[in-house]
Protein backbone atom coordinates (compact mmCIF):
# COMPACT_ATOMS: atom_id res chain seq x y z
CA UNK A 1 0.00 0.00 0.00
CA UNK A 2 2.86 2.90 1.15
CA UNK A 3 1.67 6.15 2.27
CA UNK A 4 -0.22 8.48 -0.29
CA UNK A 5 1.18 12.28 -0.18
CA UNK A 6 -1.76 14.72 -0.61
CA UNK A 7 -1.18 18.56 -1.63
CA UNK A 8 -3.97 20.45 -0.92
CA UNK A 9 -5.36 23.63 -2.47
CA UNK A 10 -2.49 25.59 -4.10
CA UNK A 11 0.09 23.61 -3.39
CA UNK A 12 -1.00 20.65 -5.43
CA UNK A 13 -0.39 23.39 -8.39
CA UNK A 14 3.24 23.67 -7.34
CA UNK A 15 4.01 20.08 -7.32
CA UNK A 16 2.35 20.03 -10.83
CA UNK A 17 0.71 17.13 -9.51
CA UNK A 18 -1.78 16.59 -6.54
CA UNK A 19 -0.47 13.12 -5.09
CA UNK A 20 2.44 10.71 -4.64
CA UNK A 21 2.49 7.58 -3.47
CA UNK A 22 5.61 6.46 -1.26
CA UNK A 23 6.78 3.17 -0.13
CA UNK A 24 6.41 2.95 4.39
CA UNK A 25 7.13 4.23 6.51
CA UNK A 26 7.38 8.33 5.81
CA UNK A 27 9.39 10.42 8.88
CA UNK A 28 9.47 13.98 8.19
CA UNK A 29 13.10 13.82 7.26
CA UNK A 30 12.32 11.97 4.71
CA UNK A 31 9.40 14.00 3.44
CA UNK A 32 11.55 16.86 2.68
CA UNK A 33 13.97 14.63 0.74
CA UNK A 34 10.92 13.11 -1.74
CA UNK A 35 9.92 16.95 -1.96
CA UNK A 36 11.48 19.46 -4.72
CA UNK A 37 13.28 22.04 -2.77
CA UNK A 38 10.83 24.57 -3.59
CA UNK A 39 8.14 22.70 -1.78
CA UNK A 40 10.78 21.95 0.95
CA UNK A 41 10.67 25.58 1.56
CA UNK A 42 6.76 25.62 1.82
CA UNK A 43 6.90 22.50 4.35
CA UNK A 44 9.04 24.51 6.26
CA UNK A 45 7.37 26.89 6.60
CA UNK A 46 5.17 27.76 10.03
CA UNK A 47 1.88 28.44 7.41
CA UNK A 48 2.01 24.89 6.11
CA UNK A 49 0.57 22.41 8.45
CA UNK A 50 0.74 18.39 8.25
CA UNK A 51 -2.18 15.92 8.44
CA UNK A 52 -1.50 12.09 9.13
CA UNK A 53 -4.03 9.95 8.74
CA UNK A 54 -7.01 12.55 9.57
CA UNK A 55 -5.19 14.54 11.64
CA UNK A 56 -3.44 17.73 12.18
CA UNK A 57 -0.07 16.95 13.82
CA UNK A 58 0.71 19.54 16.34
CA UNK A 59 4.12 19.30 15.81
CA UNK A 60 5.50 18.61 11.57
CA UNK A 61 8.42 17.18 12.69
CA UNK A 62 6.92 13.80 14.86
CA UNK A 63 5.22 12.82 11.42
CA UNK A 64 4.97 8.81 11.36
CA UNK A 65 3.54 7.60 8.54
CA UNK A 66 2.83 3.83 8.31
CA UNK A 67 1.66 1.72 5.80
CA UNK A 68 -1.55 2.97 4.28
CA UNK A 69 -1.79 6.50 5.69
CA UNK A 70 -2.44 9.30 4.19
CA UNK A 71 -0.53 12.34 4.92
CA UNK A 72 -1.77 15.72 3.56
CA UNK A 73 -0.07 18.83 3.30
CA UNK A 74 -2.18 21.34 4.09
CA UNK A 75 -1.24 25.48 2.90
CA UNK A 76 -3.10 28.27 4.64
CA UNK A 77 -7.04 28.35 4.34
CA UNK A 78 -7.97 30.70 1.85
CA UNK A 79 -9.69 34.35 2.85
CA UNK A 80 -13.07 35.14 3.02
CA UNK B 1 -30.61 19.96 16.41
CA UNK B 2 -27.82 20.66 13.94
CA UNK B 3 -27.84 19.89 10.37
CA UNK B 4 -23.63 20.58 9.24
CA UNK B 5 -23.41 19.35 5.38
CA UNK B 6 -20.87 19.71 2.51
CA UNK B 7 -22.66 20.23 -0.64
CA UNK B 8 -21.39 19.34 -4.16
CA UNK B 9 -24.34 20.68 -6.03
CA UNK B 10 -26.15 23.89 -5.72
CA UNK B 11 -28.66 24.37 -3.36
CA UNK B 12 -31.02 26.91 -2.38
CA UNK B 13 -30.90 28.52 0.55
CA UNK B 14 -34.42 29.87 1.42
CA UNK B 15 -35.98 26.73 0.87
CA UNK B 16 -33.79 25.06 2.87
CA UNK B 17 -34.29 27.76 5.48
CA UNK B 18 -37.91 27.69 5.26
CA UNK B 19 -37.65 23.94 6.32
CA UNK B 20 -35.50 24.79 9.24
CA UNK B 21 -38.39 27.73 10.48
CA UNK B 22 -40.94 24.82 10.51
CA UNK B 23 -38.72 22.86 12.75
CA UNK B 24 -38.04 25.69 15.30
CA UNK B 25 -40.73 27.58 14.82
CA UNK B 26 -41.51 28.37 18.54
CA UNK B 27 -37.48 29.91 18.53
CA UNK B 28 -38.11 33.51 19.15
CA UNK B 29 -35.18 34.45 16.53
CA UNK B 30 -33.83 32.84 13.11
CA UNK B 31 -30.61 34.55 11.71
CA UNK B 32 -29.10 33.44 9.11
CA UNK B 33 -26.40 34.28 6.56
CA UNK B 34 -26.25 33.26 3.04
CA UNK B 35 -22.53 33.98 1.12
CA UNK B 36 -22.81 34.20 -2.83
CA UNK B 37 -20.41 33.83 -5.53
CA UNK B 38 -19.65 37.88 -6.30
CA UNK B 39 -20.02 39.16 -9.60
CA UNK B 40 -17.49 41.96 -9.10
CA UNK B 41 -13.80 41.78 -10.43
CA UNK B 42 -14.08 39.80 -13.38
CA UNK B 43 -14.89 36.39 -11.82
CA UNK B 44 -16.44 33.89 -14.60
CA UNK B 45 -16.19 31.30 -11.86
CA UNK B 46 -15.20 29.63 -8.43
CA UNK B 47 -13.48 26.70 -7.22
CA UNK B 48 -13.69 25.72 -3.39
CA UNK B 49 -11.48 22.85 -2.40
CA UNK B 50 -11.60 20.54 0.24
CA UNK B 51 -10.05 17.95 2.40
CA UNK B 52 -12.60 15.15 3.27
CA UNK B 53 -10.84 13.66 6.41
CA UNK B 54 -10.83 17.00 7.84
CA UNK B 55 -13.02 19.65 6.25
CA UNK B 56 -16.38 18.47 7.28
CA UNK B 57 -14.86 17.31 10.99
CA UNK B 58 -13.86 20.70 11.17
CA UNK B 59 -17.36 21.98 10.69
CA UNK B 60 -18.97 19.82 12.90
CA UNK B 61 -16.62 21.21 15.57
CA UNK B 62 -17.52 24.69 14.70
CA UNK B 63 -21.05 23.74 15.34
CA UNK B 64 -20.89 22.32 18.37
CA UNK B 65 -18.54 25.08 19.67
CA UNK B 66 -21.27 27.53 18.66
CA UNK B 67 -24.08 25.36 20.32
CA UNK B 68 -22.36 25.01 23.28
CA UNK B 69 -21.53 28.57 23.65
CA UNK B 70 -25.09 30.56 22.30
CA UNK B 71 -28.40 29.14 24.03
CA UNK B 72 -29.44 27.84 20.52
CA UNK B 73 -32.29 25.34 19.60
CA UNK B 74 -31.11 24.65 16.27
CA UNK B 75 -27.74 25.31 13.78
CA UNK B 76 -27.77 24.75 10.06
CA UNK B 77 -24.23 24.68 8.67
CA UNK B 78 -24.27 24.31 4.49
CA UNK B 79 -21.44 24.63 2.88
CA UNK B 80 -20.23 23.93 -1.11
CA UNK B 81 -17.16 22.59 -2.56
CA UNK B 82 -16.56 22.37 -6.05
CA UNK B 83 -16.65 25.09 -8.70
CA UNK B 84 -19.61 28.27 -8.68
CA UNK B 85 -20.85 30.59 -11.04
CA UNK B 86 -21.44 34.56 -9.95
CA UNK B 87 -24.20 34.64 -7.96
CA UNK B 88 -24.61 31.07 -6.65
CA UNK B 89 -24.79 30.56 -2.93
CA UNK B 90 -21.58 29.28 -1.17
CA UNK B 91 -22.44 28.80 2.57
CA UNK B 92 -25.68 29.01 4.44
CA UNK B 93 -25.67 29.57 7.78
CA UNK B 94 -28.66 30.07 9.83
CA UNK B 95 -29.51 29.20 13.74
CA UNK B 96 -32.43 29.47 16.03
CA UNK B 97 -32.79 30.90 19.82
CA UNK B 98 -35.05 31.54 22.22
CA UNK B 99 -33.65 35.56 22.54
CA UNK B 100 -32.26 37.75 19.03
CA UNK B 101 -28.76 38.09 20.18
CA UNK B 102 -27.97 34.60 20.76
CA UNK B 103 -28.87 33.78 16.92
CA UNK B 104 -27.20 36.76 15.46
CA UNK B 105 -23.85 35.94 17.35
CA UNK B 106 -24.21 32.11 16.82
CA UNK B 107 -24.09 32.93 12.68
CA UNK B 108 -21.51 35.56 13.39
CA UNK B 109 -19.44 32.90 15.56
CA UNK B 110 -19.29 29.70 12.62
CA UNK B 111 -18.91 32.54 9.66
CA UNK B 112 -15.95 33.93 11.41
CA UNK B 113 -14.67 30.36 12.30
CA UNK B 114 -15.47 28.93 8.61
CA UNK B 115 -13.88 31.81 6.83
CA UNK B 116 -10.65 31.62 8.73
CA UNK B 117 -10.48 27.91 10.23
CA UNK B 118 -12.39 25.54 7.95
CA UNK B 119 -10.29 23.70 5.56
CA UNK B 120 -10.87 25.30 2.59
CA UNK B 121 -9.41 26.82 -0.59
CA UNK B 122 -10.35 28.73 -3.09
CA UNK B 123 -9.38 29.90 -6.84
CA UNK B 124 -11.10 32.37 -9.03
CA UNK B 125 -11.60 32.18 -12.90
CA UNK B 126 -10.44 35.71 -14.22
CA UNK B 127 -9.38 36.34 -17.79
CA UNK B 128 -9.11 32.83 -18.10
CA UNK B 129 -6.63 32.16 -16.07
CA UNK B 130 -7.59 30.69 -12.28
CA UNK B 131 -6.00 32.42 -9.25
CA UNK B 132 -5.66 31.46 -5.69
CA UNK B 133 -7.42 33.44 -2.90
CA UNK B 134 -4.82 33.79 -0.12
CA UNK B 135 -5.40 34.43 3.69
CA UNK B 136 -6.66 37.80 4.60
CA UNK B 137 -5.31 39.21 7.35
CA UNK B 138 -9.10 40.43 8.45
CA UNK B 139 -10.37 36.89 8.99
CA UNK B 140 -7.33 36.56 11.85
CA UNK B 141 -9.03 39.98 13.29
CA UNK B 142 -12.11 38.43 12.90
CA UNK B 143 -11.24 35.26 14.91
CA UNK B 144 -9.82 37.15 17.45
CA UNK B 145 -13.53 38.43 18.72
CA UNK B 146 -14.23 35.41 19.98
CA UNK B 147 -11.37 34.09 22.03
CA UNK C 1 -33.54 49.37 -3.02
CA UNK C 2 -35.19 49.11 -0.07
CA UNK C 3 -39.05 48.14 1.09
CA UNK C 4 -39.77 48.83 4.12
CA UNK C 5 -44.05 47.57 5.07
CA UNK C 6 -46.29 47.36 7.82
CA UNK C 7 -47.63 43.79 7.45
CA UNK C 8 -51.55 43.34 8.70
CA UNK C 9 -52.23 40.00 7.73
CA UNK C 10 -49.45 36.60 8.35
CA UNK C 11 -46.63 36.71 5.81
CA UNK C 12 -43.68 34.16 4.71
CA UNK C 13 -40.22 35.30 5.47
CA UNK C 14 -39.02 33.07 3.37
CA UNK C 15 -40.58 33.81 0.39
CA UNK C 16 -40.04 37.50 0.85
CA UNK C 17 -35.83 36.45 1.22
CA UNK C 18 -35.93 34.17 -2.11
CA UNK C 19 -37.29 37.32 -3.82
CA UNK C 20 -34.88 39.54 -1.96
CA UNK C 21 -32.04 36.85 -2.79
CA UNK C 22 -32.99 37.18 -6.80
CA UNK C 23 -32.72 40.70 -7.21
CA UNK C 24 -29.22 40.78 -4.99
CA UNK C 25 -28.00 37.66 -6.61
CA UNK C 26 -24.96 39.55 -6.84
CA UNK C 27 -23.83 41.12 -3.74
CA UNK C 28 -21.78 39.05 -1.52
CA UNK C 29 -23.88 38.36 1.43
CA UNK C 30 -27.34 38.22 2.37
CA UNK C 31 -28.31 38.67 6.52
CA UNK C 32 -31.51 37.93 7.48
CA UNK C 33 -33.27 38.03 10.96
CA UNK C 34 -36.92 36.60 11.55
CA UNK C 35 -38.31 37.40 14.86
CA UNK C 36 -41.22 34.92 16.16
CA UNK C 37 -44.10 34.97 18.64
CA UNK C 38 -42.34 32.65 21.14
CA UNK C 39 -44.27 30.05 22.42
CA UNK C 40 -43.06 29.94 26.29
CA UNK C 41 -44.73 31.46 29.32
CA UNK C 42 -48.37 30.04 28.16
CA UNK C 43 -48.90 32.83 25.70
CA UNK C 44 -51.33 32.51 23.70
CA UNK C 45 -51.47 35.10 21.75
CA UNK C 46 -49.11 38.64 20.61
CA UNK C 47 -51.27 41.84 19.69
CA UNK C 48 -49.06 45.18 18.31
CA UNK C 49 -50.54 48.39 18.21
CA UNK C 50 -48.89 51.08 16.43
CA UNK C 51 -49.88 54.46 15.56
CA UNK C 52 -50.07 55.00 11.60
CA UNK C 53 -48.78 58.28 11.33
CA UNK C 54 -45.39 57.55 12.73
CA UNK C 55 -44.75 53.69 13.09
CA UNK C 56 -43.77 53.69 9.08
CA UNK C 57 -42.14 57.00 8.89
CA UNK C 58 -40.25 55.72 11.72
CA UNK C 59 -39.00 52.81 10.21
CA UNK C 60 -38.32 54.08 7.04
CA UNK C 61 -35.72 56.44 8.85
CA UNK C 62 -34.47 53.32 10.42
CA UNK C 63 -34.06 51.94 7.04
CA UNK C 64 -32.30 55.27 5.66
CA UNK C 65 -30.02 55.59 8.09
CA UNK C 66 -29.04 51.98 8.27
CA UNK C 67 -28.57 52.16 4.08
CA UNK C 68 -26.56 55.74 4.63
CA UNK C 69 -24.22 53.62 7.64
CA UNK C 70 -23.94 50.54 6.12
CA UNK C 71 -22.44 49.44 2.49
CA UNK C 72 -26.40 48.42 1.36
CA UNK C 73 -27.27 47.12 -2.06
CA UNK C 74 -30.80 46.11 -0.48
CA UNK C 75 -32.58 46.04 2.75
CA UNK C 76 -36.19 44.39 3.34
CA UNK C 77 -37.98 45.25 6.71
CA UNK C 78 -41.03 43.99 7.51
CA UNK C 79 -42.88 44.55 10.66
CA UNK C 80 -46.52 42.85 11.63
CA UNK C 81 -49.17 44.79 13.42
CA UNK C 82 -52.46 43.06 15.15
CA UNK C 83 -52.89 39.81 16.78
CA UNK C 84 -50.54 36.94 16.37
CA UNK C 85 -50.09 33.32 17.53
CA UNK C 86 -47.14 31.56 18.78
CA UNK C 87 -44.50 30.69 15.78
CA UNK C 88 -46.02 33.24 13.66
CA UNK C 89 -43.21 35.67 12.22
CA UNK C 90 -43.33 39.35 13.82
CA UNK C 91 -40.80 40.71 11.70
CA UNK C 92 -37.93 40.14 9.08
CA UNK C 93 -35.10 42.23 7.66
CA UNK C 94 -33.13 41.04 5.47
CA UNK C 95 -29.48 42.93 3.93
CA UNK C 96 -27.68 42.90 1.30
CA UNK C 97 -24.43 43.69 1.30
CA UNK C 98 -20.75 43.43 -0.94
CA UNK C 99 -19.88 42.03 2.20
CA UNK C 100 -20.55 40.01 5.26
CA UNK C 101 -19.77 42.41 8.16
CA UNK C 102 -22.07 45.29 6.61
CA UNK C 103 -24.99 42.48 5.72
CA UNK C 104 -24.83 41.40 9.52
CA UNK C 105 -24.45 44.84 11.25
CA UNK C 106 -27.33 46.63 8.94
CA UNK C 107 -29.63 43.80 10.29
CA UNK C 108 -28.76 44.14 13.66
CA UNK C 109 -28.50 47.48 13.71
CA UNK C 110 -32.45 47.77 12.72
CA UNK C 111 -33.64 45.50 15.24
CA UNK C 112 -31.81 47.06 17.53
CA UNK C 113 -33.83 50.66 16.41
CA UNK C 114 -36.88 48.66 16.26
CA UNK C 115 -36.91 47.44 19.08
CA UNK C 116 -36.45 49.91 20.97
CA UNK C 117 -37.56 53.00 19.21
CA UNK C 118 -40.01 52.14 16.70
CA UNK C 119 -43.70 52.89 17.69
CA UNK C 120 -45.31 49.45 18.71
CA UNK C 121 -46.82 48.55 21.50
CA UNK C 122 -47.58 45.00 22.59
CA UNK C 123 -49.29 43.26 24.67
CA UNK C 124 -49.56 39.21 25.54
CA UNK C 125 -52.93 37.00 26.83
CA UNK C 126 -51.69 34.83 28.93
CA UNK C 127 -54.36 32.54 30.60
CA UNK C 128 -57.13 34.55 29.60
CA UNK C 129 -55.60 38.07 30.35
CA UNK C 130 -53.75 41.03 28.35
CA UNK C 131 -50.50 41.62 29.82
CA UNK C 132 -48.94 44.74 28.31
CA UNK C 133 -45.02 44.45 27.55
CA UNK C 134 -43.11 47.11 29.28
CA UNK C 135 -39.61 48.94 27.57
CA UNK C 136 -36.90 46.72 28.87
CA UNK C 137 -33.40 48.11 29.87
CA UNK C 138 -31.49 45.74 27.53
CA UNK C 139 -33.16 47.38 24.76
CA UNK C 140 -31.75 50.91 25.86
CA UNK C 141 -28.20 49.31 26.00
CA UNK C 142 -28.43 47.76 22.37
CA UNK C 143 -29.23 50.99 21.49
CA UNK C 144 -26.43 52.73 22.73
CA UNK C 145 -23.71 49.97 20.95
CA UNK C 146 -24.18 52.44 18.07
CA UNK C 147 -24.04 55.89 19.01
CA UNK D 1 -64.09 69.41 13.50
CA UNK D 2 -61.93 69.81 16.75
CA UNK D 3 -59.28 68.04 17.93
CA UNK D 4 -59.05 64.09 18.20
CA UNK D 5 -56.99 63.14 20.99
CA UNK D 6 -55.41 59.56 21.05
CA UNK D 7 -54.21 57.20 23.73
CA UNK D 8 -51.76 54.68 22.37
CA UNK D 9 -50.78 51.50 23.93
CA UNK D 10 -51.12 50.88 27.79
CA UNK D 11 -52.75 54.25 28.37
CA UNK D 12 -55.70 53.37 25.82
CA UNK D 13 -56.32 51.20 28.36
CA UNK D 14 -55.97 53.26 31.71
CA UNK D 15 -58.30 55.73 29.88
CA UNK D 16 -61.28 53.24 29.44
CA UNK D 17 -61.30 54.61 25.61
CA UNK D 18 -58.71 55.20 22.97
CA UNK D 19 -59.65 58.44 21.47
CA UNK D 20 -61.87 61.84 22.44
CA UNK D 21 -62.79 64.72 20.77
CA UNK D 22 -62.24 68.25 21.90
CA UNK D 23 -62.83 71.54 20.49
CA UNK D 24 -60.36 73.57 19.11
CA UNK D 25 -57.72 74.64 20.05
CA UNK D 26 -56.09 72.27 22.41
CA UNK D 27 -52.64 73.71 24.00
CA UNK D 28 -50.93 71.77 27.34
CA UNK D 29 -53.04 73.39 29.96
CA UNK D 30 -55.34 72.41 28.90
CA UNK D 31 -54.61 68.91 27.57
CA UNK D 32 -54.04 68.21 31.67
CA UNK D 33 -56.86 70.12 33.18
CA UNK D 34 -59.35 67.76 30.27
CA UNK D 35 -58.07 64.46 31.25
CA UNK D 36 -58.04 62.35 34.48
CA UNK D 37 -55.05 62.79 37.42
CA UNK D 38 -54.41 59.22 36.47
CA UNK D 39 -53.74 60.19 32.80
CA UNK D 40 -52.25 63.57 34.26
CA UNK D 41 -49.57 62.24 35.98
CA UNK D 42 -49.02 60.06 33.01
CA UNK D 43 -48.91 62.86 30.34
CA UNK D 44 -46.48 64.98 32.83
CA UNK D 45 -44.26 61.96 33.63
CA UNK D 46 -41.10 61.74 30.48
CA UNK D 47 -41.43 58.83 29.65
CA UNK D 48 -44.88 59.77 27.81
CA UNK D 49 -44.31 62.13 24.62
CA UNK D 50 -47.35 63.85 22.92
CA UNK D 51 -47.37 63.88 19.07
CA UNK D 52 -49.56 66.32 16.97
CA UNK D 53 -50.26 66.13 13.71
CA UNK D 54 -48.15 63.49 12.95
CA UNK D 55 -44.78 65.51 14.71
CA UNK D 56 -43.84 63.58 18.45
CA UNK D 57 -42.79 67.41 20.01
CA UNK D 58 -39.39 68.00 21.58
CA UNK D 59 -41.53 70.01 24.32
CA UNK D 60 -44.66 68.72 25.29
CA UNK D 61 -45.26 72.26 26.92
CA UNK D 62 -45.34 73.43 23.23
CA UNK D 63 -48.38 71.74 22.32
CA UNK D 64 -51.11 73.95 20.10
CA UNK D 65 -53.60 71.99 18.53
CA UNK D 66 -55.80 73.12 16.16
CA UNK D 67 -58.66 72.25 14.30
CA UNK D 68 -58.37 69.67 12.54
CA UNK D 69 -55.42 68.50 14.38
CA UNK D 70 -54.76 64.45 16.26
CA UNK D 71 -52.86 64.58 19.08
CA UNK D 72 -51.53 61.17 20.38
CA UNK D 73 -50.54 60.63 23.62
CA UNK D 74 -47.76 57.92 23.30
CA UNK D 75 -46.32 55.46 26.36
CA UNK D 76 -42.91 54.26 25.96
CA UNK D 77 -42.71 51.57 23.43
CA UNK D 78 -42.66 48.01 24.49
CA UNK D 79 -39.92 46.05 24.92
CA UNK D 80 -38.19 43.02 22.61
Amino acid sequence: MGVRILFLGPLADLNGRNELTVTAPLDWTRLLDIVSPEMKAQLESDRVRIACAGKVLVHKADLQAVDGDEVAVLPPVSGG
Amino acid sequence: MRDVQLLHTAFDPHSVNAEFSVRHKLAGGLCSFVGQVRGEGGVQALELSHYEPLTLPGMQEIASRAIERFDLSGLLMLHRVGRMCPGEPIVCVSAAAPHRRGSFEAVDYCMDHLKSAAWFWKRELRGDDWHWIEPRAQDHADLKRWK
